[in-house]
């Protein structure tokens, strides 16, 4: 009942159900089979299902979605994987020109069942070209399915909905979530793409994470809550199509909304569910909402510059005592001297 | 032709070349009343290597294209009425309405589908034959793509992989000297580079006229028969001419990027003038046969243009529905 | 004094003068010397300045963006133009994880002043992948500059300064707008990067349009005052940065914001001008919000779906008197018999 | 070596290679105590084909490079201690801190910058040498990658344009067999595919042994002054081993991607001790004078690494500051 697996250890038993109930599903990806097996996620696989269902591939980006996309449209339903968001921007074309649009443009006569994994880098340095978080990219583009879970949990789950899926798929994994585990059922299951989870109810403001920030959001959640703020946490999931339903539900109650997206606010997610939950719900909101993700500039290597990049816990605190015109503390969350903010925990010593 | 003695094939590679010149006439000719509303990139002048090169195929077999597909839906067996009706943009149309020329399907015929950004589905065609491979089918798949698409980095990279993976496909480059307006002095360097791309990759490739239809038949028989028989891609390059704009129904010699002359030299080269003197020179057919075919296939694409002229207007409500698939 | 120039010619004049007064600047493109010279805005440029400065180049947009960048590095000033936007997207890499970062993941060391045009094709049948605006792409970029002029004048000053600045410029252009002209100073000059412009003014509603958008909202805006409503047009000009503070100063004057955008709603540009107004400006907002955009779905080819595809000042007039109280009117807009919504003008006959 | 005599050269080659061998040791060494935390990509192993390479070019000419640059940076001259305070994300790095190892700079020497997309460097490069012709400067470009980015689409079409144009540049491929863990025979087909691809393009293309440093220097110093004189770009395929993990500052041949054997075999053939012991065996050094050159280079190093961690954080204020130039 209280089967604990990483998040990671979740893919990978998600991956390996599916290609074990569908012989149509195979992956493909830079370094699927080698011995790192995409941070865990692949180990094993090419050793059960055999070189044919689990690839590695030339470092061709582009033509290898396009390649997934072929195969898909004769009845395979392939996995591709990228070690990072940035280096699939070479494949962009075929994901938004083409994936996207073939059911569309042919009047329904083409399927596309894939899922492109990616992974957004985090810490050590990943530095500008490693670290980018481009949801809102894919959200922008009708055709496209966007999801980003949180939890083992629903990385297993919505692994196995995002596989079963007849679209195009765009699966988004924050590196600091591969270690966390959760409870997983051992059994085949799927989590419903579109549907957010009420982390944690309350009654005074609604805070709408995404993947890695759904987690600062629980944290901050329970600081606020020991200083007498209810907050409700929504761990959004799918961020296309995102669960609008369950949001404004929230911000009825609430009144207040924050959303903690993991990626630059300048035109990102958490502009659209602002935007949108004012169009709906005008009248029940009663503050200013709030937006907290990247700044707007690149992402530095320098650790002391990468240490102030990323929003935490404290400032989402910090951001919901202004709003709710309490004092503001500065100093939510102390650091202990020796903890490392550009790592996922402390058994991580170096390089991705 | 492997079988010099086979009139039949002689006569049905023939049929398929003219057809695909009459509908591409008619096409041009009916353009003018502004009820085509949507870009049509014709392929007239390139008949021979489309008819030569999809006559090489079986139905199962599949086959993709770029911008400039009609030849090859129509060569590949697709449906002459759905792909008018598509271009006028009705609900009889292979896509519903929504696709126009350049996004011509029909999965009856394994025309898996074109698509106008060039390059792009060279990859996809790989990725058809991967799939082929993998579960070990009787198919083989062809790609027709322009010499323009070879400058791209995804032919490149698609031919790395064919190669890699053996796959069972055909790269078919119809070279007709221009990408758009812009001729190969200024995108590409030598007289053999495409095929020498392939050759690089291990892959078997051959430049031929493309304006010879049983010369296209062949050396395309050749390899889909390699491919069929788990030897591999092969890469054709077709020299060939096309002989209006690049996109419309026009002729464009007059503003100045290729000369009249040029046009005039291909025109003699016309595939399907000479295939015809060749059938006739050879005994193979007569005059009055082939005219016979000429109306009958005209009658056909009249009927065609008809049937897209009185078929409806696709419903509002398909405006926002196909965007996912169940 | 009152010179008129289309858009297209303006387009080109700038290019012209700036190439004159800077030996630096070039022009490179699919077809920037053919006879077409991308709608009009390059023709001639080759005789004048030669077939080194200006130049046709291979179908490889993706290197080619990086030639561009790497000339700029050392000193070059190249234009790169691209016939839809669409075509750009194998060219993404180079322009998001390149362009936009060298300066600052170089600490300032690297410099790469270029402009890349691409143009937004619509109507006649485009279709699906010849049709897509994608600002809100470029726009959540850091290290990127997004332009999209409305009018003949904002093209020409808007274009030099895009070429006059030391960072990469988007610079979109709808093809719509190519055949409109205005009054254009025939003398070189400048119009700054960042600055939105107001197109009338009004007090009820605040309509903040872009690029061709801004032109269905002026004709919203004529139809509202005869109606009684007052509304201010802001024509938003630069979408990085974007002119937060004239769009802030109006929304607090009227109370009321409406965005109109050439492209997809959600996920799109609106959204951020939306949530920025209402973060700031929460209290003098009167009325929930309104954005209007394409739907929700890819773009159909055929003119029976295509013309409900695009939104127009109807649509906007609509929604404003919705958002005001008053009585919708449904026949907003009707259109003459004759009338084709799938081409620009009359004088066009077809294909683009 | 064109000119057997120099001897000052071959020391001044040797000394350039054995300087990466120990900063590249050096980083190694040091990385276990995490105070550099960014991604490190060493080439020890692979030292003769950068310092060989290098050596060719003046420092007016440029270099760009990939994700494993540290050697490139150092032979074109690079400040060696602004790139250890960059990989330990200081103040004084040559990138202030907001590159790391993967981002090195330095415009002084010509080394106009790495950045670790596979294959991104190189039409940026093209870029530069199409730049330099433009302007008709005297200068030449030469851009490193490695096996794995001539499978990037972007390669080919950066190969196509330069050669189109006559660049003056130089495609430098280090063919260390490897992609992060993935061999040759998962990604690409045959022994002279890269060298083919250039030669398809009309590209003049050789294959040689990296680890022959006199052998790196000569070819490299004609692909050079061939682009300086104007006679377009070449590629140059330098077969050479990488001896540590792909990323970080371990050995890896544990792990099962490739055999110790393997890996001993390459050890044998070690660029810096076989030349070394060529100095040696034709008089040309000493086994002291040696010494003494690797005793200097290891105190330079030290120094370098005491100046990076004694050098202070960048300012909180640059965080945001850079993002756009004036
Ligand atoms: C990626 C991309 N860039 C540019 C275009 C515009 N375009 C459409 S067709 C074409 C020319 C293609 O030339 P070629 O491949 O030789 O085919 P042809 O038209 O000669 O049949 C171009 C540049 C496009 N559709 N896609
Ligand atoms: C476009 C892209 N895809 C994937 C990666 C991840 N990656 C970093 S280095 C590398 C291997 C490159 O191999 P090669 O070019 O042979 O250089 P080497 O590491 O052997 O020096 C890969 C796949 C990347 N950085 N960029
Ligand atoms: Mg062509
Ligand atoms: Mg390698």
């Amino acid at each position: 009942m209280d089967r604990q697996l990483k998040f990671s250890e979740a893919i990978l038993e998600a991956t390996d159900q599916a290609m074990g109930r569908d012989p149509s599903v195979y992956i493909v990806g830079l370094g699927v089979p080698d011995p790192k097996g995409i941070f865990g996620t692949t180990l094993g696989l090419m050793k059960k299902y055999g070189a044919a269902r689990v690839q590695d591939m030339p470092l061709s980006e582009n033509a290898m979605t396009g390649v997934a996309l072929g195969s898909a449209l004769v009845g395979m339903r392939p996995i591709i994987t990228h070690q990072r968001v940035d280096f699939a921007l070479v494949a962009m074309e075929q994901m938004v020109n083409q994936a996207a649009k073939w059911h569309y443009m042919f009047g329904g006569k083409a399927k596309v069942p894939m899922v492109v994994r990616m992974i957004i880098g985090r810490g050590w340095g990943q530095g500008p070209q490693h670290s980018q978080s481009l949801q809102a990219w894919f959200a922008h583009v009708p055709g496209l399915k966007v999801v980003m879970p949180t939890t083992a949990h629903d990385a297993k789950g919505l692994l196995a909905a995002a596989i079963e899926d007849n679209n195009p798929v765009i699966f988004i994994e924050h590196r600091w979530l591969h270690n966390i585990s959760d409870t997983v059922p051992e059994e085949y299951y799927t989590v419903p793409l579109g549907k957010a989870r009420t982390m944690c109810e309350g009654s005074d403001v609604t805070i709408v994470g995404t993947s890695y920030m759904a987690l600062e959001s629980l944290r901050a959640a329970k600081l606020l809550g020991e200083a007498g703020i209810s907050a409700e946490v929504i761990d959004l999931r799918t961020i296309r199509p995102w669960d609008v339903e369950t949001v404004l539900t929230s911000v009825r109650k609430t009144g207040r909304l924050v959303v903690a997206d993991t990626a630059g606010v300048a035109f990102g997610v958490s502009a659209e569910i602002v935007a949108t939950v004012l169009e709906h719900e005008f009248a029940s909101v009663k503050a200013a909402p709030i937006r907290i993700g990247l700044p707007d500039h690149p992402c530095p290597t320098s650790p002391a510059l990468a240490n102030s990049y990323y929003p935490r816990a404290g400032r989402i605190v910090l951001e919901v005592r202004r709003m709710m015109g309490k004092e503001p503390i500065t100093d939510a969350l102390p650091l202990t001297s020796d903890q490392k903010l550009d790592i996922p925990d402390a058994s991580f010593t170096g390089p991705f | 032709m492997s079988q010099p003695s086979d009139n039949r094939l002689r006569f049905k590679l023939y049929k398929e070349m003219l057809r695909i010149r009459i509908v591409e006439e008619t096409i041009a000719g009916y353009y003018g009343e502004q009820e085509m509303r949507c870009p049509v990139h014709l392929s007239i002048g390139q008949e021979a290597a489309e008819a030569g090169a999809c006559a090489a195929l079986e139905q199962r077999d599949y086959v993709l294209s770029g911008h400039r597909s009609h030849g090859h839906y129509l060569a590949k067996g697709g449906n002459l009425k759905a792909m008018m009706a598509e271009i006028y943009g009705k609900a009889t149309g292979c896509a519903g309405g929504k696709g126009g020329s350049m996004h011509l399907v029909d999965l009856d015929a394994g025309f898996l589908g074109a698509a106008p950004i060039v390059g792009s589905t060279i990859p996809i065609a790989a990725g058809v034959a991967f799939a082929a491979q993998m579960r070990n089918e009787d198919r083989v798949v062809m790609v027709f793509l322009g010499d323009g698409a070879t400058e791209t980095g995804v032919f490149f990279e698609s031919i790395n992989f064919a190669s890699l993976k053996n796959l069972p496909i055909v790269f078919l480059v119809e070279n007709n000297f221009y990408s758009v307006y812009s001729p190969m002095n200024v995108r590409q360097k030598g007289d053999h580079r495409i095929v020498d791309i392939a050759r690089a990759h291990g892959m078997e490739a051959h430049q031929a006229d493309g304006n010879d239809l049983e010369c296209v038949h062949q050396l395309c028989t050749q390899a889909v028969t390699k491919a069929r028989g788990g030897g591999g891609p092969s890469l054709l390059e077709l020299i060939t001419y096309r002989w209006r704009e690049h996109c419309g129904p026009g002729y464009d010699n007059d503003i100045g990027y290729r000369t009249e002359a040029e046009f005039l030299s291909w025109k003699e080269r016309d595939p399907v003038a000479a295939y015809e003197r060749k059938l006739i020179a050879n005994g193979v057919g007569t005059q009055p046969e082939i005219d016979r075919i000429a109306k009958d296939l005209k009658l056909e694409v009249e009927e065609a243009v008809s049937f897209a002229k009185q078929s409806p207007w696709p419903d509002l409500d398909t405006l926002s529905t196909q965007v996912y698939a169940n």
